[in-house]
């Protein structure tokens, strides 16, 4: 089963076996030499400093959902060592297809938050991601987007560019057709694209052990003869390898790879969630203790590189994402044009005829007043 | 007699057919111990125990495959599917087999099976949580596609609608789940599906509408009767089978009709309308009939959706055009 | 010019974007090596390789999907679905991101793509192989779709549905894919979408079809004027958007309409086509315009075909009272 | 992976090594002592008469299809061996959710030929296995039927029946998402169902290698949690103990099987198909030697149990069959009623309305005469 060419983690951290590819412990000691990568500490420093971005970003988020200034919000929190590690990994010419709880990648690809920000405060300009090169825009239809990253890489192969495409999917996800469909045709097509199941455990109150009898995610990889492997998604080196890894084997032409990143989703569903309707506090609590940013901060200090000053970079951030918040809030422009003019390419006879009609309504109820 | 919203009607629905019939059964995605993600389904796995009211695995396909299993095998399954975005996964089952099982099958199976899923716009959604797609399941034979537009017609019409042996579309008009409150007998009714209901009497103009927009209406016919037109009413409750009967006698009388729908104008169930309009009332009309409709376009994000939704202005709009054509 | 079936009128025009445009790939089941069920991709695999005319897992959902990553990153995907009743399962796919990515992303990505497939009765086929589902799509918003109804038209459609950056939906009438020959030049040339054309000049009755219903109207036709009646048949060509002053312009004159499609009638493009008359041409109407079309039930199997299949003896029966009301 | 209280086969012929479950040779010697099943003598003839049953209906069909008397054909030929075994199993209450390649199966269930036959003449009522207890009819498009499968199971196991349920799918059926779902939803529902892919190596012109580079298709079970197995489907005993075996183990309310039976398609896909097209003629004369009936004549010859006159038999089959295509081919009833009246279970009125207006038509045209 396991071929003799994949690399090294993907054989010593066989899925079938159920194994979890792990570097550091919660305390932050390395528990595996063996594939602990040497980043330089400004490397870490940087990557610290990311997820803490996102973590500040997403309460932030949150709380302006709660004062009724944004509509619902979908958190990252407990996710954020996948996204930064991923982030790391995706170049400017690799593609992004994202899900929808992947932030800090987004960001990573040139995002901004007032983009972010924009999208959920319901303007579609914001989910376009403009100046994010070859990212496609959030899927919220899920599964369809595995499909659209397939294709991506046929067309990357087709046309051989040097570019590999990242693509993401929940834990959910993986129990819709369309996921199987997309790593079977990509295994197929031999396509460079790095499949992420993000196992936050949860798909919105359903326990991920209610979705599947497999005894793992990455595990389905087998049924599409293409490499898995379940890394312990809270370990932020242990992200940095896999996703090294994998964005090499794909960038070498030998094919797609599936990695779960087992998490946990340490906040609700989206603002209108509430977890405590489903899931004990306690469990929480004991997730809350394998918080990705604490361990990354506890090697650091350990490490003897944690020279960061939390409280004043967080006074920084709050300040810069506020300022973003208030720009994108701030945008109140929206003319009933935007709602016709990018169905088509050119905007056919018949929906001119439905906007001039909306027009003559429109004036009437001016003339009206 | 109770004080209830529509999730709380068709809680009660449910909850007086799981206890009835043992055959029934309830399940989707966090239908379960949440209760739905609008808490339709609150409290009963609880009361009927994880076999009879669950979570299934997220696929859409296979929540409304499974059920066409069981509905053939002696269940009476009723399914939620989350949103209308995420009915079409379950498009092929529904299309291919769903609808057709009984005919291919020359009525040796019934599909006594129901598919629920809240739809329509007017929530301040993401993407494809404000969909009306009604037009897309009236039009594969086999089903019936029913929408209420009250707590009553709720209850009234899903016991039937699990009561049937045709598999049927409930349609729930998410916009008014908890923005009317209504007097609902406690006890068990039914009402019947393929019949609309004339819910208040005019004579210049008919307005057919259902679901969230039957509020609307009753607001433009405010206006409109200010203005001196008398408007009539129709809620077409089913969409399939459609009523002609109901329209004939209206469109006649008054020789006037306005559709007003969310969904999409073109291939709709206002084109569908007009359509019966002129095949049964053609030399009863006045005036053109009209569609007060959603654009050929995708239902705008929160900051755009005003254009998109209509408004009681935009329906007497069209009614006073239409009175004065 | 060569004489051609639609078959070859079809596989021409992909032959010429194949050897034009190099982002042109073409895929689908079993239409590599054995050139398509139909043979519609007969010999391209061999001209063009592997890697550009390739058979595809089965997998409608994927096809589809992988088209619209395909259509982001430069391609030009051309993807085969094997019949109509086979698209189902793409539905999703199709309706909630092929139609909506120029939408969702402000126009940051075109959609530069061509779902082809066969549809429609009266080759005696088993169940799913025999539907009219244009409705379904002509009924979702950021699609195009177009039927052709000649090999003429069938390669000068393509072309422009393959170099047009709006998905379009291909529907190709499977009963005239080798019924009709024609000639046809064998340079490239283009029709425009969303032009309907009159292709028979009348005054008493204007008949709207479109396929292969087209050849049946024609014989209807000359039975209506042996009986003395003028009917222009306008052939439609592209179903959505739909050409409105095609329509208006030959209502205005006949003042009756006469739709011909064999789709189930409910919710379909003739309900679509009574709308427009009522709203374009209201005021000329001197008849109820009419579905000619195919009953709410499933396409049955050959035995009952005849039944539903529409003769141009019924839609001779239809001008007439059309024409005498 | 594979659990203690697996059957023994599970365990032993395990897909993630690629083993394949075969107790005969070509030539009919038993290769495999162990699991052997021991049938009476009857037994065994009996089985290769079903086989042989099949094998001339289904080359009797192609024939009155070549002859024009018949719409197109499905055929059937080199796959009887696992249709008869499955027979042989599904009991009177067991239930049935056959694809489209399973006559066999659909004979021992008690469908008849002239119900086939009326089928392939264009007629429901051929499709409806009406005397077929707990059958359902064939399901055309591919997958959909796996979760109708699953969906029974449920129902069978919620009301505590003594019933299994028999699916079936094709190699090329496994590409589509609703295979995948189905597996995972009986994994997670642990439902009495039997899963069979007939693997039989083609997907019309696409050969099995260009679905998936999964090593095989029965090892896609582990992506659900459930036993797979990869059997012979070539050799009646080999799927005769399969089926044995997981019929008891569905039963035994431990949940879903799946088992590749590997074969190949020894005809063309349907009648309308030319498989000289897409594939060597020698490939199709060496997979003759595999032909599942000469194998069980070979084994019944050794052990001396050979006392089958096949002309006479064939003669037999011959006429009884043919009595049967002529029965359904001189059924030639079928009113119009039959297009509107199963479509609801009471008719609307606008199918009546419907329905009159035709026959408005119908006695215009009557006039017009
Ligand atoms: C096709 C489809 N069905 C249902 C939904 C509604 N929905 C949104 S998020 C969600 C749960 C997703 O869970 P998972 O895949 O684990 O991702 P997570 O939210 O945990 O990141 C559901 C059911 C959807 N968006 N798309
Ligand atoms: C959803 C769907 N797509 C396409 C088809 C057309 N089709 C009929 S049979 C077939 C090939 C099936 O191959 P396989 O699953 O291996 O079964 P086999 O025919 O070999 O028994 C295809 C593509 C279909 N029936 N259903
Ligand atoms: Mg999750
Ligand atoms: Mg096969």
């Amino acid at each position: 089963m396991i071929q003799n060419d994949l690399p090294a983690i993907f054989r010593d951290y066989n899925p079938l076996e159920d194994k979890m590819f792990s570097l550091i412990d919660n305390d932050g000691h390395v528990i595996n030499q063996k594939y602990m990568p040497t980043l330089d500490d400004d490397t870490v420093i940087n990557a610290y400093k990311q997820m803490h971005y996102e973590r500040i970003a997403d309460e932030m988020a949150i709380s302006f959902q709660r004062q009724g200034r944004m509509y619902t919000y979908t958190p990252n929190l407990g996710q954020e060592a996948i996204h930064i590690a991923a982030g790391m990994h995706i170049r400017e010419q690799d593609w992004l297809v994202p899900a929808f709880r992947e932030m800090g990648t987004l960001l990573a690809k040139g995002v901004t938050m007032k983009e972010m920000f924009l999208f959920y405060l319901g303007n579609e300009h914001g989910g376009s991601f403009k100046n994010a090169n070859h990212t496609l825009p959030i899927a919220i239809s899920i599964g369809t987007q595995l499909h659209h990253a397939t294709g991506i890489g046929y067309s990357v192969k087709y046309q051989k560019k040097d570019e590999a495409v990242f693509t993401f999917i929940g834990d959910g996800g993986t129990s819709e057709g369309d996921f199987s469909e997309a790593l079977n045709f990509a295994g197929v097509w031999q396509v460079p694209v790095v499949f992420t199941i993000q196992n936050n455990q949860y798909v919105i109150s359903v326990p991920v052990k209610s979705q599947t009898k497999s005894v793992n995610l990455a595990v389905k990889s087998v049924a599409f003869g293409i490499p898995g492997i379940k890394v312990d998604g809270n370990d932020f080196f242990a992200m940095y390898l896999a996703y090294k890894t994998a964005a090499e084997y794909a960038l070498s032409g030998k094919g797609p790879v599936l990695i779960e990143a087992f998490t946990y989703r340490l906040g609700a569903h989206t603002t209108s969630d509430d977890p405590t309707k489903y899931r004990k506090k306690e469990e929480e609590t004991e997730w809350g203790l394998t918080d990705p940013l604490m361990r990354l901060r506890r090697y650091m200090e350990k490490k003897g590189i944690w020279n960061i000053d939390v409280e004043k970079l967080t006074e920084e951030y709050k300040q810069q994402i506020n300022g973003q918040f208030l720009d994108a809030e701030q945008n109140k422009h929206y003319p009933h044009n935007e709602v016709f003019a990018y169905m088509y390419s050119e905007m056919p006879d018949d929906l001119k005829r439905q906007k001039s009609e909306y027009e003559q309504f429109l004036s009437w109820k001016e003339n009206r007043r | 007699m109770s004080v209830m919203t529509m999730v709380k009607a068709i809680n009660n629905a449910l909850d007086i057919k799981l206890k009835e019939d043992d055959a029934v059964v309830v399940y989707g995605e966090d239908v379960g111990v949440e209760g739905g993600v609008f808490r339709v389904t609150e409290g009963l796995q609880k009361k009927y125990g994880v076999e009879r009211v669950f979570d299934s695995p997220l696929a859409e396909s296979g929540i409304v495959g499974t059920a066409l299993g069981m509905a053939v095998s002696g269940l009476r399954p009723i399914v939620e599917l989350q949103f209308e975005g995420f009915t079409y996964p379950a498009f092929n089952q529904i299309a291919s087999n769903v609808s057709r099982m009984q005919n291919r099958s020359r009525g040796k199976y019934t599909m006594p099976m129901v598919i629920r899923f809240p739809y329509g716009g007017g929530i301040n959604a993401l993407e494809h949580h404000s969909d009306s797609p009604e037009a897309l399941y009236a039009h594969i034979p086999g089903l019936k596609v029913v929408i209420p537009s009250t707590p009553y017609d709720a209850k009234g019409l899903l016991i039937s609608a699990i009561e049937s042996n045709d598999p049927v579309v409930f349609m729930e008009p998410k916009r008014i789940y908890r923005a009317i409150k209504q007097e609902v007998p406690d006890e068990k009714y039914s009402l019947p599906l393929g019949k609309a209901k004339v819910i208040h009497d005019g004579s210049d103009v008919t307005v057919v509408a259902f679901g969230a927009l039957i509020r609307e209406c009753q607001k433009a016919i405010a206006m409109a009767e200010e203005a001196g037109i008398s408007v009539e009413l129709i809620d077409l409750r089913t969409i399939y089978p459609i009523d002609r009967e109901t329209i004939r006698n209206s469109v006649r009388k008054t020789g006037r009709m306005v559709v007003v729908a969310e969904a999409h104008e073109s291939f709709s169930v206002g084109s569908e309308l007009i359509a019966i309009t002129n095949e049964e009332a053609f030399l009863y009309l006045e005036a053109p009939p009209r569609r007060v409709m959603g654009f050929d376009t995708i239902v705008p994000l929160a900051q755009g959706e005003q254009y998109f939704i209509i408004s009681p202005e935009r329906i007497f709009y069209e009614i006073e055009k239409t009175f004065n054509f």
